[in-house]
């Protein structure tokens, strides 16, 4: 017995808090952090929501959600690693050989 | 024999080939063109022989009126337009016969003459061609019965008399002189076509006829408003083509060119054409509100005065000439002033003026040609080494001056009578006064070249036949020409020549005597004046005057410093300006616009356009701008923009 | 307002505030452990829903692997510590951004959703119906998403594997 | 429930080849790695005689979730072909790099694979899934060039950005999934033509715009456009060719779906959104290639001009099905025609970068002259693009004015905005072959390019002129193949 | 109908396509082989256009060789061409110039060389401007219509001179903004007509839709705006002439006789045949405005000469003017007004194309083309030049008896008495400045002659030694020498062919 509300403000914080680290911070590795709290913000609604529907599907999407948030943190680590070994640094605003 | 000559000529079948008459010079022009260099004399020949057999022919054309025959017209379709039809055709009547027989008669003499004269020319060929053309153009203008027919002739004139005065156009006065005369002639044209259009337009594109339209304008099927219109215009034709005032300014300068075609635009046809034009229209002009033929009038007295003053100062002789034709032709536009009155008259004048001014022409040639001056002051005395010439010329002179019995003195006294039977007394005193002026004029000319000591540098001697033969010719004509017209004779001439309906020749001792008086005072004023050469003009006792006339009433100055320069260098100038600066720049003010935009965008001009588009500009004034500040290479910030784009988005579609 | 709701409301703040303190930690581990909470709290909250699969999915992809993926990514990095080095210059400026997709969010779903009704009643017990449906309606994009794990395996092993020549 | 194979058999045999490739790269010497590529080329052939096969038939399977009609089998054959041209550009290119040439053709063909299902994805689940397969390979392939941080460059920008915009869709998804209870495009369309609560319904006008977002980064719409110049320069040609087309079509072929069969009862909402997205990117592309100076920048900025042309007819849509119709085969073709002349340019590129790196327009000098035919060809693209008649770009552009005129008001309006962008265009897209036949070369030397993509350039040529000529042969497909009207 | 009245017009606008492909396809050393097939393939379309002038009936106004076979079936778009008297003229034009132009350049090609790509650029543009002209689909028509805008703008580009790639890109960019309203316009009335319930691009079948008043008054006025755009720009019409006379003064000879001569031709053309049957209450609104810009053209662009400093500029500028004589009678909204105009198109493509063919040979010769450098003494120098020069520009100060004089002068005529719906006394205003127009034209042509022609020769010339008048410049000149007197002393061999179809339409037009 949840309210909805609840469960989507919930998401809506992580959402924006995920929305935040992106956009703040320099290092890749907790930009992509900040990344997965958006996703896992995105899997709160869909739960709530499938449980609020009595509808399996909402979690199924959930879990594909998550394996492909698993994937995108596989390529995106590896290519933080390649510029790291480039570059020596992983500061995302300090990777920007190729502007306007 | 002769019994069937005569029926052959009287026969009015004979007419229907009176085109022919005005398609000889222009085939002996091209034939000249394009085979004058390889024919032995280098061409001139076929001229010759073409005005020969066209005078033959308008000799028996005019023999069709003396016998009194009846006027004759035909016409084809030359092509339409919508439903407008323009034609080729022909009106002879005894106008055109007389008007022919004239052309072709001082043009055949003039062709003569240019043998001689213009021997050795390096372009002596081209002169022909160019010399039969505009006589082929001329009669091409007389022979026609329609409106648009005429103008072609007009204007082809037009570019003859180009070609011709400025012959010699490694002078630049001479090219300069022909440009003034073609331009000043032009002007006049602009009117002459909408009078064309307007008398079209009168008739509702039914005709361009002239004979029908002046019957319209008779029967009063056109409205008086538009004929008052169409007739104005086209005398503004005529006022460019003789050598009206205000558009008189040409024909001094037109002397550029070689004397024979002086001889050849003074006498046969250009000048002519301008008077001719307002006789052939005559009807439009009757039937037009009287303003119409008053304009003429006055125009005509004004013209007749201040030409006939400023042959007065003339020291170059064909100058003195050149304005005695713009007044002589003045005389005919006042007599056509008068209205059916003068019609004939006016006629009779610009008939027998052609002879003596041809005449006078050829032999000032021939004088110039022997002392290679146009200046009086540097002729005199001329009589004894060149007599053929002297007397040719005074013949010519006294016709001119209007001395009985040459034709001149006919002709002048047939215009004052004119007058003075239209009761029109300002225009007849005008008449006399310019009588006078001329006699005085005259004489001047003729004591200055030909009496006193030659000032002259090398010996004169006679010119040589092939000159002195035309002048000869047109001697005997300027004596004979001038009894067409005298009363005792019964005037065959007002038989041929009509308006309507013949009218019959009377004489008035008053007027007989007052010519004859007029002409004698200036004669023997002059006499006295010039009897013995002086070095100052006695005229510049006139003073202010004199002056005046020396710059001629200042109206080159006016036109050239008020209308030609204003035009040429300061209006064109701004209209060059305004393409190249203002349109042009608002075309280049987009493309800059596009490129400061970009700029704005790029946040700095990177030149890769340079030159390409003059209109961009470098806009180097936005470097830094927001291209670089987006395009950043910050991954981050291009994070933050999307979200805000994502927020704005929101915020704006769905509240709004 | 219900037991569930008390637990659900607790791990929510619990999420939200490690969450807060992970985007904002000075100190990069300290962030990933934020992090490891929040992720697990996340998981509480899908139990809470009775979405037990999901819950223990998410404890053991996330909280087992992902994060250990990112300290390993952190140390072979040896990502710096402190505020300087850990945020950029438009700090305030997403902050400003966040909240405003905070307040978007919250005011759209408001009054999308009253807050009384409706209520989330948990029916326990799904993940046999989740396997179901998983394995038959919805294999095809399972198989797209093995192919998926698979390239970036195979990609992230090419991209991070150190090269013979420059 | 049974599976209907025939239906998912292109999908089957491109991921049967790109396995094969994987295993058989482990297998072939490093000097015979470039066996890969005439291996997968056989394996997308066999794919595209696969989706041939189907043409005319109209299949569903998966409950729904997947289908294949006319719009779907347009687009996979439309890619497979766009995957064969890429695997022909690719080949020199990663030879002579010695860049893991294995492992790129599996992970361009992983990527196509996710191309191919993207057009049959009816379930939002679908969609994301098969947007990912296309992205996540694309993310690693752009970086593909290890050596070189720029490559790495364009790879972080490309992923992060990627990543972050699929959140942002993910959320709006799960929006709609909670508002509808479905995650099927058609019966979300059933559910939200009837009449949601006022709040609902901005809710789902929210969501929907975060979805529009997720598609608008992969067709590069302002202002989701900013990886894109940066990406192309960085990564690979070939790999920018593949991004520029291939991927670019893929958003559109989600976004037509999205928007013509699940969201079209909320056109009075979303329709606004597309103009405003439509104008601000044709003219913010233009305006920035106006001063580019290197190429392949300037055909980035030109592809994402390209893309606000194509947004433009999804302004069109309206409750008159017959504009809508109109709308549709408009965007379907000018994605279609785009494609070509692309990859075509792309194509001279890649020819020419072999010559010089980070390839400038003045490296184009005097090209009329070293290489006819690449340079004949070029100037036809880039006239195209320029959409001057009698090229294939001129009928692309004119269907959508013609659909803006049909539309009336807004669309007017739209026509002339688009009309003006397409005449400034010309002038950036006259700079290439300007200097190719106005300018003399410095090296006189004729240039010599791979045959294969001369070939190419060749084909694309013939190609852009024979549709100027005779439309016919391209128009006739778009209308048959629409999901408007169903 | 035969196969050869089927096929006849298709033959003759697409021969010189293949030719270019031909061309394009040879070894590009052998220089003599490639122009001889230039002149080859000019020469067979002309062969085949000269055919159809020959086969074509002029007693009646319809469409001849007429063929409309399906092309776009999606748009209701169909390969509709043929002739009728209006078109046929302007497209023997096309031909003959495109010939005599071949001609010429198998003596003179211009600088940097590349006689093929020359070649096969002129023959490109010749269906392109050949196919204008024939063309009854909108959609066809405009196709033709951009086709030479390509081509063109590379003549300009490679062969041109000083400042080309300016002169080219604004020829390129300003044309084309013009004609993409214009492609709006024809959209518009696309959608707005109703052929038994189907939309058509067709341009008879539009005539007569718009003749039973199909179209609204609102809606025309605003198509109207939009394709008077497209053609006002490509005549052009003051003020929209700036890129004329760069693009005129930029181009090589060959490019310059072509713009003229036909370029120039599509606009007005396009006015005669699409804007004002289809739009008949638009072009009466609208008809006082041209006009006015017709007679600030005349005007202006006589003044405008009389500043110009370079010959070429000049004779660019003067063809401002005469295409100010042809929209003028157009304006009119008269069938005298029509053939006076299509009278004007043709008489301007032949003198000022001579004129273009002369100052190019001047050019050559000394290689200049200012005024002050040239010093006048033309004559003296090379007579034969000169004296065709000195004619062609006398033609073109519209002399009677030669072709420029007709144009003119019935324009005037027209504008004298215009369609009884427009305001007489305004278009005789017009008239009036026509008139001025004509003395200021006769003044700047007689002062160039008198500045380039006359007066004695230059020192720096005297001893240099030039070549007079060449055996290639007479056989590619004396037909529009010919043509220059015969039209003038014959216009019914034009006013015959276009009357019965200009009648036919403003029949259909009513205006």
């Amino acid at each position: 017995m949840i309210r909805l509300p609840l469960a989507l403000f919930f998401s809506a914080v992580l959402f924006s808090s995920g929305v935040y680290g992106v956009l703040a911070r320099r290092n890749a590795v907790m930009v992509l952090m900040s990344i997965e709290l958006m996703l896992n913000a995105v899997n709160v609604n869909l739960i709530a929501f499938s449980q609020r529907l009595h509808d399996v599907t909402g979690q199924v999407f959930a879990l594909f959600v998550i394996a492909v948030a698993a994937a995108e943190v596989g390529i995106g680590l590896a290519i933080v690693i390649l510029i790291y070994r480039n570059r020596e640094t992983i500061n995302v605003d300090e990777v920007n050989l190729l502007k306007w | 024999m002769v019994a069937a000559a005569e029926a052959a000529l009287s026969n009015p079948g004979f007419l229907r080939y009176t085109w022919v008459i005005a398609l000889l010079p222009l085939v002996s022009a091209t034939l000249i063109l394009f085979f004058g260099k390889r024919t032995p004399g280098k061409g001139p020949i076929y001229g010759i022989l073409a005005l020969a057999a066209g005078f033959v022919m308008s000799v028996a054309v005019l023999w069709h009126f003396v016998t009194g025959g009846a006027p004759y017209s035909s016409s084809v379709t030359w092509f339409e337009v919508g439903t407008f039809r323009l034609e080729l055709g022909q009106y002879v009547d005894g106008l055109t016969a007389v008007m022919v027989t004239m052309v072709t008669a001082i043009s055949l003499c003039i062709h003569v003459y240019s043998i001689g004269y213009m021997q050795g020319d390096k372009r002596y060929t081209w002169f022909f061609v160019v010399l039969s053309l505009f006589t082929g153009a001329m009669l091409n203008v007389v022979v026609t019965d329609n409106l648009f027919q005429l103008l072609v002739g007009w204007e082809i004139m037009g570019i003859c008399s180009y070609l011709l005065i400025g012959h010699w156009w490694e002078e630049h006065a001479n090219s300069s002189a022909a440009i003034k005369a073609f331009i000043t002639t032009k002007t006049g044209d602009i009117p002459f076509l909408f009078g064309i259009f307007t008398l079209v337009f009168a008739t509702g594109f039914a005709t361009t006829n002239i004979q029908q339209i002046g019957e319209m304008a008779s029967r009063g099927e056109v409205s008086t408003v538009l004929l008052t219109a169409g007739a104005l215009l086209l005398f503004g034709g005529s006022i460019g083509k003789s050598a009206q005032f205000p558009l008189h300014v040409w024909l001094p300068d037109a002397m550029a060119g070689p004397t024979p075609v002086s001889a050849q635009i003074h006498a046969a046809t250009m000048v002519a054409a301008g008077v001719y034009l307002v006789a052939r229209t005559f009807s439009v002009f009757v039937h037009a509100n009287p303003i119409a033929l008053h304009v003429v009038a006055a125009i005509g007295g004004v013209t007749l005065v201040i030409a006939a003053l400023l042959a007065l100062v003339q020291d170059d002789i064909k100058k003195v000439l050149a304005y005695s034709t713009i007044s002589q032709l003045a005389y005919m536009m006042a007599a056509l002033g008068l209205g059916e009155a003068g019609y004939a008259a006016g006629m009779f004048h610009l008939f027998t003026h052609a002879f003596f001014k041809a005449l006078l022409f050829l032999a000032a040639g021939s004088v110039i040609h022997a002392v290679h001056s146009n200046n009086m002051s540097e002729m005199g005395g001329l009589r004894k080494p060149m007599p053929r010439t002297f007397w040719t010329y005074l013949i010519g002179s006294l016709a001119l001056a209007g001395v009985p019995p040459l034709s001149g003195f006919f002709s002048k006294d047939e215009l004052i009578h004119a007058a003075y039977k239209a009761h029109d007394y300002p225009i007849m005193i005008t008449l006399l006064a310019g009588a006078v002026i001329t006699a005085f004029y005259t004489t001047r000319m003729v004591m200055l070249t030909f009496f006193g000591d030659y000032r002259g540098h090398g010996h004169p001697h006679e010119s040589p036949a092939v000159m002195t033969g035309p002048l000869a010719a047109l001697a005997g004509a300027t004596v004979v020409v001038g009894f067409l017209g005298f009363a005792p004779t019964k005037a065959p001439f007002l038989d041929w020549v009509f308006f309507e309906h013949p009218e019959a020749a009377e004489v008035s001792v008053l007027v007989v005597g007052l010519s004859i008086l007029v002409a004698g005072t200036g004669i023997l004023v002059a006499y006295a004046l010039y009897r013995r050469y002086r070095e100052r003009d006695p005229l510049t006792a006139l003073g202010p005057v004199y002056s005046l006339l020396e710059h001629k009433y200042y109206l080159d100055d006016i036109y050239w410093k008020g209308i030609v320069l204003p035009i040429r260098d300061k209006a064109s100038a701004f209209a060059n300006w305004t393409s190249q600066v203002i349109l042009d720049g608002v075309v280049n003010g987009a493309a800059r616009v596009a490129r400061a935009l970009s700029g704005l965008v790029n946040g700095f001009d990177r030149n890769v356009l340079d030159g390409a588009v003059n209109g961009v500009a470098q806009t180097a004034g936005f470097t830094g701008g927001l291209l670089r500040y987006i395009q950043s290479g910050n991954v981050q910030r291009y994070a933050a923009f999307l979200f805000t784009g994502v927020v704005i988005l929101a915020i704006v579609f769905t509240r709004f | 307002m219900s037991a569930q709701e008390y637990a659900f409301a607790v791990l929510a703040l619990v999420g939200s505030v490690s969450a807060i303190r992970m985007v904002t930690a000075k100190n990069v581990v300290h962030a990933a452990l934020y992090l490891v909470v929040t992720l697990a709290m996340v998981g509480g909250v899908y139990l809470v829903l009775a979405a037990e699969f999901v819950a223990w999915v998410q404890i053991l992809i996330y909280v087992g692997a992902i994060v250990i993926l990112f300290l390993f990514g952190l140390m072979l990095t040896k990502a710096p510590i402190g505020r300087e080095a850990l945020d950029n210059q438009q700090r305030g400026f997403a902050l400003l951004v966040s909240l405003a997709v905070l307040a978007g969010l919250v005011f759209l779903i408001q009054d999308a959703f009253a807050w009384s009704d409706p209520k989330i009643e948990p029916v326990h017990g799904t993940t046999a119906a989740l396997g179901e449906s998983l394995f038959r309606q919805y294999v095809l994009p399972f198989e797209a998403v093995s192919f998926l794990l698979l390239a970036a395996l195979i990609g992230a092993v090419v991209l991070s594997r150190k090269d013979d020549r420059p | 429930m049974t599976i209907d194979y025939h239906a998912i058999l292109p999908e089957l045999i491109l991921s049967g080849t790109l396995l094969l490739v994987l295993i058989a790269d482990a297998f072939i010497r490093p000097r015979r790695k470039w066996l890969a590529m005439p291996l997968s080329f056989i394996g997308v052939l066999a794919a595209l005689i696969a989706a041939l096969t189907l043409i005319g038939s109209d299949r569903t399977t998966f409950s729904g979730m997947y289908r294949v009609d006319n719009f779907a089998l347009l687009f996979k054959v439309f890619f497979l072909s766009v995957a064969l041209v890429v695997l022909l550009i690719s080949l020199r290119y990663f030879r002579e790099g010695r860049w893991y040439q294995g492992e790129y053709y599996y992970l361009l063909l992983t990527s196509f694979l996710g191309a191919v299902m993207m057009p049959s994805s009816r379930d939002l689940l679908m969609l994301f899934i098969s947007l990912e397969l296309v992205s996540a390979p694309g993310f690693l392939i752009v970086a593909f060039r290890k050596s070189d941080p720029r490559s790495n460059e364009a790879g972080i920008k490309f992923f992060l950005i990627g990543v972050l915009s699929t959140a942002v869709m993910l959320y709006g998804m799960s929006l709609i999934y909670g508002l509808t209870g479905t995650t099927n495009l058609s019966s979300i369309g059933q559910v939200l033509a009837s009449t949601l609560p006022a709040g609902r319904q901005t809710l789902a006008d929210a969501a929907i715009l975060f979805i529009v977002a997720g598609f608008a980064f992969k067709v590069s719409a302002v202002p989701f456009q900013f990886w894109a110049p940066d990406t192309y320069e960085g990564a690979p040609v070939p790999v920018a060719a593949f991004l520029a087309t291939a991927s670019k079509a893929a958003g559109f072929a989600g976004l037509l779906q999205l928007m013509f069969v699940a969201f079209p009862s909320q056109w009075e909402f979303w329709t606004p959104v597309f103009a405003a997205l439509s104008i601000a990117t044709m003219t913010i592309g233009n305006l920035v290639a106006l001063q580019q100076r290197q190429v392949v920048r300037l055909l980035a900025y030109s592809s994402i001009a390209q893309a606000g042309y194509m947004l433009l007819p999804f302004a069109l849509v309206s409750a008159d099905p017959v504009v809508n119709k109109e709308a549709f085969s408009a965007a379907t073709t000018y994605i279609l025609i785009y494609a070509v002349m692309t990859l075509g340019a792309f194509a001279v590129v890649v020819a020419l970068s072999r010559e010089s790196e980070g390839l400038l327009i003045s490296d184009f000098r005097g090209l009329m002259r070293r290489a006819p035919v690449l340079a004949v060809g070029m100037v036809t693209f880039m006239v195209s693009l320029a959409g001057i008649p009698p090229t294939g770009g001129f009928w692309a552009k004119f269907l959508v004015f013609k659909a803006g005129i049909d539309r009336g008001g807004i669309g007017v309006a739209l026509a002339v905005v688009m009309l003006l962008n397409s005449v400034a265009s010309l002038y950036y897209y006259l700079l290439i072959p300007r200097e190719m036949v106005f300018a003399e070369p410095e090296i006189e030397r004729p240039f010599r390019s791979p045959v294969l993509v001369t070939g190419v350039a060749m084909l694309a040529t013939l190609a852009i002129l024979a549709i100027g000529v005779y439309p016919e042969l391209f128009y006739h497909f778009p209308p048959l193949s629409t999901l408007v009207g169903r | 109908m035969s196969g050869w009245d089927k096929s006849a017009i298709s033959i003759a606008t697409f021969l010189p396509l293949v030719g270019a492909f031909v061309i394009a396809f040879m070894p590009r050393d052998r220089e003599r082989l490639i122009r001889g097939l230039g002149i080859l393939f000019t020469g067979a379309a002309l062969a085949v256009a000269i055919a159809i002038a020959i086969g074509f009936d002029y007693g009646g106004s319809g469409l001849q060789f007429e063929v409309s076979a399906r092309w776009i079936d999606v748009i209701g778009a169909r390969y509709h061409v043929g002739v009728d008297g209006i078109s046929l003229p302007l497209y023997l034009l096309t031909f003959v110039l495109s010939f005599l132009c071949a001609i010429y350049t198998w003596r003179f090609v211009p600088n940097p060389g590349r006689t093929k790509a020359f070649l096969a650029l002129q023959l490109l543009l010749e269906t392109g401007m050949a196919g204008t002209f024939i063309a009854f689909d909108l959609v066809l028509f405009f196709i033709f219509w951009e086709l030479v805008l390509v081509p063109m703008y590379f003549l300009i580009g490679i062969w041109g001179s000083a400042n080309r790639e300016y002169a080219a890109i604004k020829f390129f960019l300003y044309t084309l903004f013009g004609s993409v309203f214009m492609l709006l316009g024809f959209l518009g009335m696309y959608f707005r007509s109703n052929i038994g319930g189907a939309h058509t691009f067709d341009v008879i079948q539009l005539q007569q839709f718009a003749a039973s008043g199909g179209f609204t008054q609102g809606f025309q006025v605003v198509v109207f705006a939009a394709i008077f755009l497209g053609f006002a720009i490509k005549v052009p019409m003051w003020p929209f002439h700036t890129w004329l006379p760069d693009a005129h003064t930029e181009a090589p000879t060959v490019g310059s006789v072509l713009l003229a001569g036909v370029l120039l031709k599509m606009g007005t053309y396009g006015f005669v045949r699409i804007a004002l049957p289809m739009l008949p209450y638009a072009a009466q609104k609208y008809a006082p405005w041209i006009g006015l810009l017709a007679a600030i053209a005349i005007v202006y662009a006589a003044l405008a000469c009389l500043a110009q400093k370079d010959l070429k500029r000049l004779i660019a500028f003067s063809s401002v003017g005469h295409m100010g004589f042809v929209m003028l009678a157009i304006a009119t909204l008269t069938p005298i007004g029509i053939d006076a105009a299509i009278f004007g198109m043709v008489a301007h493509g032949i003198i000022t194309g001579m004129l273009f063919f002369c100052v190019g040979s001047i050019y050559d010769r000394y290689h200049t083309r200012q005024i002050v450098d040239l010093g006048g003494g033309l004559m003296q120098k090379l007579p034969y030049l000169g004296g065709v020069f000195a004619f062609v520009a006398i033609a073109s100060l519209g002399l009677p008896g030669l072709a420029g004089f007709w144009g003119e002068v019935m324009a005037l005529l027209s504008a004298f008495s215009p369609a009884s719906s427009l305001n007489t006394g305004l278009f005789r205003g017009y008239m009036v400045a026509g008139g001025v127009g004509t003395i200021l034209t006769a003044g700047y042509f007689l002062w160039m002659l008198q500045r380039v022609n006359m007066g004695t020769l230059p020192d720096k010339w005297r001893e240099a030694a030039l070549p007079d008048v060449l055996a290639v410049e007479w056989v590619s000149w004396v037909p529009l020498l010919v043509a220059t007197v015969a039209l003038g002393v014959f216009p019914r061999f034009l006013f015959g062919v276009t009357n019965e179809a200009v009648t036919a339409l403003m029949h259909l037009f009513g205006g």
